[in-house]
């Protein structure tokens, strides 16, 4: 069931690009093909991660889905400080960072 | 020796203060309690925690004391940031109104900075100058500002030999953009306690990607000349890829 | 298989798992040597991209072989066929579990601590370098020097269904082979089974994994370095070229300092009947005379860089399931998976499942977006 | 036997032979040559007789800051006037400055000039060699070039091309010595080093069996310690090869120590210098200080926890032999000449510039193969600690010090992929020429700072907290208390684990990074002090009301509280950024950070060698010279770097191999005491390196005649001291572990509410019975 699930997802998502494929045009992608590429890049991630990796169902699932979850925070750390920022002058030190905003 | 400018010098005066208390309570307590509870005869002691092997001793602890030196170094830290963070804003001070040193100078417009009593410099406006780290030399640029506000050569300093010179007005301010043309240099300011990385890339690409860091250079009355050296490892000769800052009237 | 009793079994051979934790082994030392062999030929054959020293690429393979060699020692211990070691964690959280499941996720969390800076260095470059199409669009280029800008991989890749196609195959054999993996296992547990029939069902599902698996790879060296011919019926949509061109043969490559493409040629989009889109800034700047078209040169090294050792080094994970599944299919055809020691299967599961979970996340945001 | 040891043999041959060869088969990229040692390569490999080059105009003995002009030619080779060019040339001196005549001929630095491109039709170049004004022995290396100047001529066609080199000696007016090549007196040193290791090894092996002093009991007893998986042998394994890379550390530091003792010194070259302090670094802090932890974890956690030995021996023994063979890479290019000179940061854009040395492109692998050492030490530590605590024994009943090596694994082996990746990624640059950190082509300089230290701020604390650890297991014992506020201890250490994460960012304050981002690490940085605090107090109060035993490892305790409240102080100066602009890069930054890393990590690891020596070897460490070393270790210690905090300030930099003084009053650069404390810390700092080897003698000694150790020498109460000294193998019978008993019952019953929680999730009691039986 599962697998099918993913065969599906993953059909809709080739679709979801083909749709947009330049044809002769000049490619543009627009944001709505990221969204739906992102929206269906969750469910199969929970699928194969609950179903195949055996994180929904089993006696030990509860404490492994914990350990398996145990890095998000320094994912999201890792994300936002080095995926996110970039290079800038000190100029550019924002208002709410500044004691006279307070 | 007072070689640092006055805004560092606060500063560091306030931490070593702070630290001065903190070492005088730590220590004392330490050298306390290491004589006063020296073991004197080893043989009869009462062993108050029952340490056995293989036993989990017993919980030696004080919810209050422990919750007392949690809040205690909390509220320090907390204490400690406020102090710095007038410093901190104003070493790296804003372009324009809300900033200390205003917009850039007309021509022929003075900056005029005041120091005041913290070591903060105001300005009315500044001027703008260009520093190029390249390996191993600097390269100081005035751009369009007339030789009595800013000007360049070179000079001779023991060990580090001939060094591009930068010649600064007293009483202006100035903001350097900085540019790399290889790797990464850092110019050291070193009697104005400041540096920031020059980052090669600053003008690669289009408009989006400029990012030239920037480096404010209030030349207040304390200012004098001094050293100026590369902080930020860039090879070979790193250690010698020095300049001279001259301060005139 | 004559040490069955002894308790210090040789450091190079099978042994007795029923005496639980391994005795000494070879295969650490062996492995060490070879890994560092091959880091340190290897940086004597490449230099800057150049081939400096072709005579050494026997040592990195070399290199490789001792560390095959290390491997195989490895596995020769494990490949007992007599009692199982799998003891059980104790205590809080993880009472009642396999030490070795235990370890496979802790393994797994380093493995999200890569791809996450993997992806991270992507972010960076993706959102911090202005790409390719609006640095066209913007006409901030001159005909003939090279600009800066990111070129996603996914702009050629998803650019017609023919060049699509690789990656979705793969994208699907990889889901297949994850469940694959999920059938071995199911029969390797079957108690009520024929130990003969069991054997047979488990090799062929391995089989198939390996197989899989191996297929993608295959694919994606098409998809990189070779392309593939098109059936003449098929040519005329693809501009009548019966040729699928490679990510090589497009010039996506990482040193691609002076990257060309019809893409941002304002000739070539003039006679496909399009022209460019007339509310670009390009478009006025062309109207007005200030910019005179032509083809935009690209420097996409670092774009380049990201998609092939983001998608490589996702790749690299799937030969180390290919050589584990080699190794697990010989010994699920000598017989050895039985319901009691079924687990091992399921741990390399996690790992591959992972590898696909991974695929999930890099096949959209570099092949498709 | 005798079949297994001539197996042995011809496989550890085999490795050694192929580790000898594969350098000798591509040593180009590695760094062995630059021009000056090879010639040019681009016009093949080989020198040709043919081609005669001279130099003319050279004196025997130079005057003074005198300019010769000299001229360089050669005779012979396939040059020919009619060709479209007829030669090159290189010129490299070793003193005095060298500058270019005419347009022929350019100048790469004042040691070097060579030809331009209108000088390529030439067969001789004139150019001037200003002499150098004090005494030195000159060394002239020309290699010069006949070219065919055949039809590829503008792709730099080289085929049939010859060249040849010749040196030349010039002296000076008052004759010297020749001068100790630093890198001989490194190699020398590194080489004695290894003679000593291998005698001690040998003479380990005698005395184990006296009896029996042959190859053939040999081979066996070597490749035992070559393929153990043993928790205890890797562990000393790690110990052994710990205290190696800190002398070797130590060597390197001592050299720095020379070159820096007076301004202006020249006993290494800056290029020698840049390599030594990257060395040092790496050395010290991968090589030395992680592979310590590592000897103490492998030998006590499994001990501590009760269990038989670690959860997946044959990876732990993996992890070890990662490290050697990773050293070698990270020393090949020092051994040549051309080591790393990047800083043990490599900052990019540098690193993968071709102005780095050859040999950081093996230092960079190098240290790839410790991030999979890392790598799999930290799943092994994180799974024994998860899983394998013997029964009674829950989160919050674990001894400190094992707490201490769970968080730091935690730490580390959450990080470090993120090292890894960027290890990864500079190697790709330099080797098959990817463009993550080419800034001309878009690369983010930043990417890699960031990559380092998301890694590199957990990293330090992953040196200092078991340290804690150590200090917390060993006060307790010593003032005969347990630890106050255990589980304040606890929380404390989680604590410092996960703020580790959000801090790195102060490494970066003056790099251009986003200021946002700066801004939100010094408030976060601002935090570190509050678990550090709490554990400091808490040690302070565990001696109140206990009865201080004075033995070695409480003296190194009482002082690592002095050094690591001193260095923690210091570090509270950094967040504020204002200041941080001054100090950063500065003696004050060397100063903190030698104060937490030798005070704090190598004075808890001096404490846990007193403290353990006994459990581990079975027998007694002399107190004596124990406390001759601390009482001369400590105070040449504080000599050496309390200094470095002034010389920060005043103005000292950081990785420079040289420093200006003046008398100056009001010049803004070093004041001229300067000088005086940096002699006075270059001859603290030779004090405090021969100071260690009173602890070496001190274990040599107690190896040979010590006193037996009884099975709890000091009184702790974890389990390793259940166990006889030394333990047996299996550490613990695995049918029969130890049972933990607790004296707070009523607490140890009740389950908190994070058990709870788990409790809820956890495979039921049931199940696990069912699973046993």
């Amino acid at each position: 069931m599962n697998f099918i699930g993913l065969m599906v997802l993953t059909l809709i998502e080739v679709v979801a690009v083909g749709f947009h494929l330049p044809d002769e045009r000049i490619f543009v992608f627009s944001n709505y093909t990221l969204m739906i590429l992102t929206v269906i890049a969750i469910p199969k991630f929970i699928m194969i991660a609950l179903i195949f990796m055996h994180l929904y169902g089993e006696e030990d699932s509860g404490i492994l889905t914990v350990t398996a979850l145990f890095p998000s925070f320094f994912i999201i750390i890792m994300i936002l400080f080095i995926g996110l920022t970039h290079p800038e002058a000190t100029t550019g030190l924002p208002a709410w960072c500044r004691p006279g905003t307070y | 020796m007072t070689i640092q400018s006055s805004l560092f010098q606060g500063l560091w005066d306030y931490y070593i203060v702070i630290s001065i208390l903190v070492s005088v309570f730590t220590f004392t307590w330490l050298y306390h309690h290491s004589f006063w509870y020296r073991s004197e005869d080893s043989d009869g002691y009462d062993n108050p925690d029952e340490i056995a092997v293989g036993v989990f001793p017993k919980h030696n602890d004080d919810m209050r004391l422990e919750v007392a030196w949690t809040v205690a170094p909390f509220i320090l830290i907390v204490w400690l940031t406020y102090v710095s963070w007038v410093p901190l804003d104003a070493v790296w001070s804003e372009t324009g109104e809300d900033g200390y040193h205003g917009e850039e100078c007309e021509d022929g417009q003075s900056s005029n900075n005041q120091l005041d009593g913290y070591g903060v410099v105001t300005s009315e406006c500044y001027h703008v100058i260009e520093i190029t780290g390249k390996q191993w030399v600097w390269a100081f640029d005035c751009l369009d500002l007339s030789t009595e506000l800013c000007d360049t050569g070179s000079d001779n300093v023991e060990v580090y030999g001939t060094v591009p010179l930068l010649s600064l007005k007293k009483g202006e301010t100035y903001l350097a953009n900085m540019r790399s043309e290889d790797v990464t240099h850092a110019p050291w300011f070193l009697g104005m306690g400041v540096k920031e990385d020059t980052l090669y890339g600053a003008e690669i690409g289009p408009s989006e990607y400029e990012w030239p860091t920037t480096l404010w250079l209030p030349i207040s009355s304390e200012v004098g000349d001094q050293i100026i050296l590369c902080t930020e490892y860039c090879g070979d000769a790193h250690s010698v890829m020095a300049g001279k800052l001259v301060v005139h009237q | 298989m004559s040490v069955h009793d002894d308790h210090h079994p040789s450091a190079w051979g099978p042994h007795d798992w029923s005496h639980g934790a391994p005795h000494n082994s070879w295969a650490p030392f062996i492995m060490s040597v070879g890994f560092g062999i091959f880091l340190f030929s290897l940086a004597g054959v490449y230099k800057w991209g150049e081939m400096v020293d072709a005579a050494s690429i026997g040592v990195v393979f070399a290199g490789l072989a001792i560390v095959m060699f290390g491997l195989t020692i490895f596995w020769r211990q494990d490949m007992s066929f007599d009692g199982s070691y799998e003891p059980k964690a104790t205590g809080t959280p993880f009472r009642g579990i396999d030490i070795r499941k235990v370890s496979m996720w802790i393994f797994l969390m380093s493995e999200m601590m890569v791809f996450t800076s993997l992806f991270s260095t992507y972010m960076r470059y993706r959102f911090g370098i202005e790409s390719c199409e609006s640095v066209f669009e913007s006409g901030q280029w001159v005909e003939g020097t090279s600009v800066t800008c990111f070129e996603p991989a996914g702009h050629l890749i998803a650019s017609s269904w023919f060049h699509i196609a690789p990656g979705a195959i793969n994208t699907f054999a990889l889901i297949v082979s994850s469940f694959t993996v999920v059938q071995a296992l199911r029969y390797a547990k079957k108690v009520d089974l024929d130990h003969e029939v069991r054997t047979k069902l488990v090799t062929r599902y391995l089989g198939a994994t390996t197989v899989l698996a191996i297929l993608f790879l295959t694919l994606k060296m098409i998809e990189w370095f070779i392309g593939f011919p098109l059936p003449e019926f098929l040519a005329e949509y693809n501009h009548g070229d019966t040729t699928i061109k490679s990510l090589y043969a497009e010039g996506y490559l990482i040193n691609a300092d002076s990257y060309q493409h019809h893409y941002y040629d304002t000739a070539y989009l003039a006679d496909h009947g399009h022209g460019i889109s007339h509310d670009t800034e390009l478009y006025a700047m062309m109207e007005a005379g200030t910019h005179s078209g032509g083809q935009m040169m690209a420097n996409i090294r670092v774009s380049a860089s990201t998609f092939y050792v983001t998608t490589g080094t996702h790749g690299v994970h799937v030969l180390g399931g290919i050589i584990g599944l080699i190794y697990m299919t010989f010994k699920a055809s000598r017989g050895a998976y039985t319901p009691e020691n079924a687990v091992s299967i399921e741990y390399f599961g996690l790992y591959w499942h992972f590898v696909d979970l991974v695929w999930v996340i890099v096949f959209p945001f570099f092949y498709l977006y | 036997m005798n079949k297994k040891s001539a197996r042995t043999l011809l496989v550890l041959s085999a490795l050694v032979m192929a580790l000898v060869i594969s350098p000798a088969a591509v040593s180009y990229p590695n760094g062995i040559q630059g021009v000056k040692d090879s010639g040019c390569n681009c016009h093949g490999a080989v020198t040709s007789s043919e081609v005669v080059p001279s130099i003319t105009g050279l004196p025997d003995q130079y005057n003074y800051s005198e300019t010769y002009e000299i001229t360089v030619s050669f005779v012979g080779g396939p040059s020919d006037p009619s060709n479209i060019n007829q030669g090159g040339f290189n010129l490299w001196v070793s003193d005095g400055e060298l500058s270019p005549s005419d347009a022929t001929v350019q100048s790469y630095s004042v040691n070097e000039v060579s030809h331009t491109e209108a000088g390529n039709d030439q067969t001789s170049w004139t150019m001037t060699w200003t002499s150098p004004s004090s005494d030195r022995n000159v060394e002239f290396v020309l290699h010069t070039n006949s070219v065919n100047g055949n039809a590829d001529g503008a792709n730099g066609g080289s085929s049939g091309d010859m060249w040849n080199r010749l040196t030349a000696k010039v002296s000076p007016p008052v004759l010297v010595l020749e001068e100790a090549d630093p890198y001989v007196v490194l190699t020398t040193l590194i080489i004695v080093s290894a003679v000593l290791l291998v005698l001690t090894l040998a003479y380990v092996f005698y005395r184990t069996n006296p009896e029996s002093f042959t190859w053939e009991y040999f081979a066996p007893w070597i490749a035992d310690w070559l393929t153990t998986t043993d928790h205890k042998k890797v562990g000393t394994l790690y110990f052994v090869a710990g205290l190696f890379f800190l002398g070797v550390g130590g060597i390197m530091a001592m050299m720095i120590r020379i070159q820096l003792a007076v301004p202006g010194n020249d006993f290494l070259t800056q290029d020698q210098y840049n390599q030594f302090f990257t060395l040092h670094g790496t050395t010290m802090i991968f090589l030395a200080a992680m592979p310590l932890i590592n000897g103490f974890a492998n030998w006590m956690v499994p001990l501590q926890i009760g269990a038989p030995d670690l959860a997946l021996p044959r990876l732990n023994a993996m992890s070890f032999w990662l490290q050697p063979v990773g050293a070698l890479l990270i020393f090949t290019g020092v051994f040549s000449g051309q080591g790393a000179d990047t800083g043990w940061t490599g900052y990019a854009p540098y690193v993968v510039s071709e102005t780095a040395h050859m040999g950081t492109t093996m230092w960079v692998a190098g240290q790839i193969m410790l991030v999979a050492s890392s790598t799999l030490t930290g799943i092994n530590f994180l799974t024994t600690i998860a899983v394998m605590r013997a029964p009674g024994m829950g989160w919050l009943q674990m001894p400190l010090f094992t707490w201490s090596i769970l968080i730091a694994n935690l730490m580390l082996f959450l990080s470090i992929p993120a090292f890894g990746i960027g290890l990864i990624q500079v190697y790709l640059d330099r080797v098959i020429g990817t463009a993550f950190y080419d800034v001309s082509a878009g690369g983010d300089p930043l990417l890699w700072s960031h990559l380092f230290w998301y890694f590199g701020h957990p990293e330090v604390y992953v040196v200092i907290v078991p340290a804690f650890g150590v200090i917390s297991e060993v006060i307790a014992t010593s003032a005969r208390r347990s630890i106050f506020g255990y589980r304040s201890m606890v929380y404390a250490m989680a604590g410092i684990g996960v703020v580790s994460f959000i801090v790195y960012g102060h490494h970066m304050f003056t790099s251009g990074m986003s200021p946002t981002l700066r801004f939100v690490t010094m408030l976060t940085t601002m935090l570190v002090a509050v678990p550090t605090g709490i554990k400091i107090f808490n040690w302070l109060k565990t001696m109140h009301g206990g009865s201080l035993v004075y033995r070695t490892h409480t003296l190194w305790t009482l002082g690592f509280l002095v050094t690591f409240t001193l260095g923690g102080i210091s570090g509270m100066f950094f967040p504020s950024i204002a200041m941080d602009l001054h100090l950063h890069e500065s003696y004050f930054v060397v100063a903190h950070f030698h104060y937490v890393l030798v005070g704090g990590t190598v004075f808890g690891f001096y404490a846990a060698i007193y403290y353990w020596f006994p459990k581990m070897s079975g027998k007694m460490l002399d107190e004596k010279l124990g406390v001759l070393h601390f009482l001369v270790g400590f105070i040449s210690y504080n000599a050496l770097f309390w200094p470095m905090h002034r010389l920060g300030v005043w103005g000292m930099a950081r990785r420079h191999h040289t420093y200006f003084v003046t008398t100056e009053e009001a010049m803004g650069a070093l004041p001229i005491e300067a000088a005086g404390w940096n002699m006075f810390i270059s001859v603290s700092a030779f004090i405090f390196f021969f100071s260690n080897f009173i602890m070496v003698a001190n274990m040599i000694k107690s190896l040979i005649r010590g006193q037996d150790a009884p099975a709890d020498p000091w009184g702790g109460w974890s389990f390793e001291w259940m166990t006889t000294s030394p333990p047996p193998t299996p550490s613990f019978d695995p049918h029969n572990l130890p049972v933990l008993t607790d004296a707070n019952e009523h607490i140890a019953n009740e389950p908190g509410t994070l058990s709870k929680l788990f409790n809820r999730l956890m495979v039921s009691e049931d199940e696990t019975e069912e699973a046993v039986h």
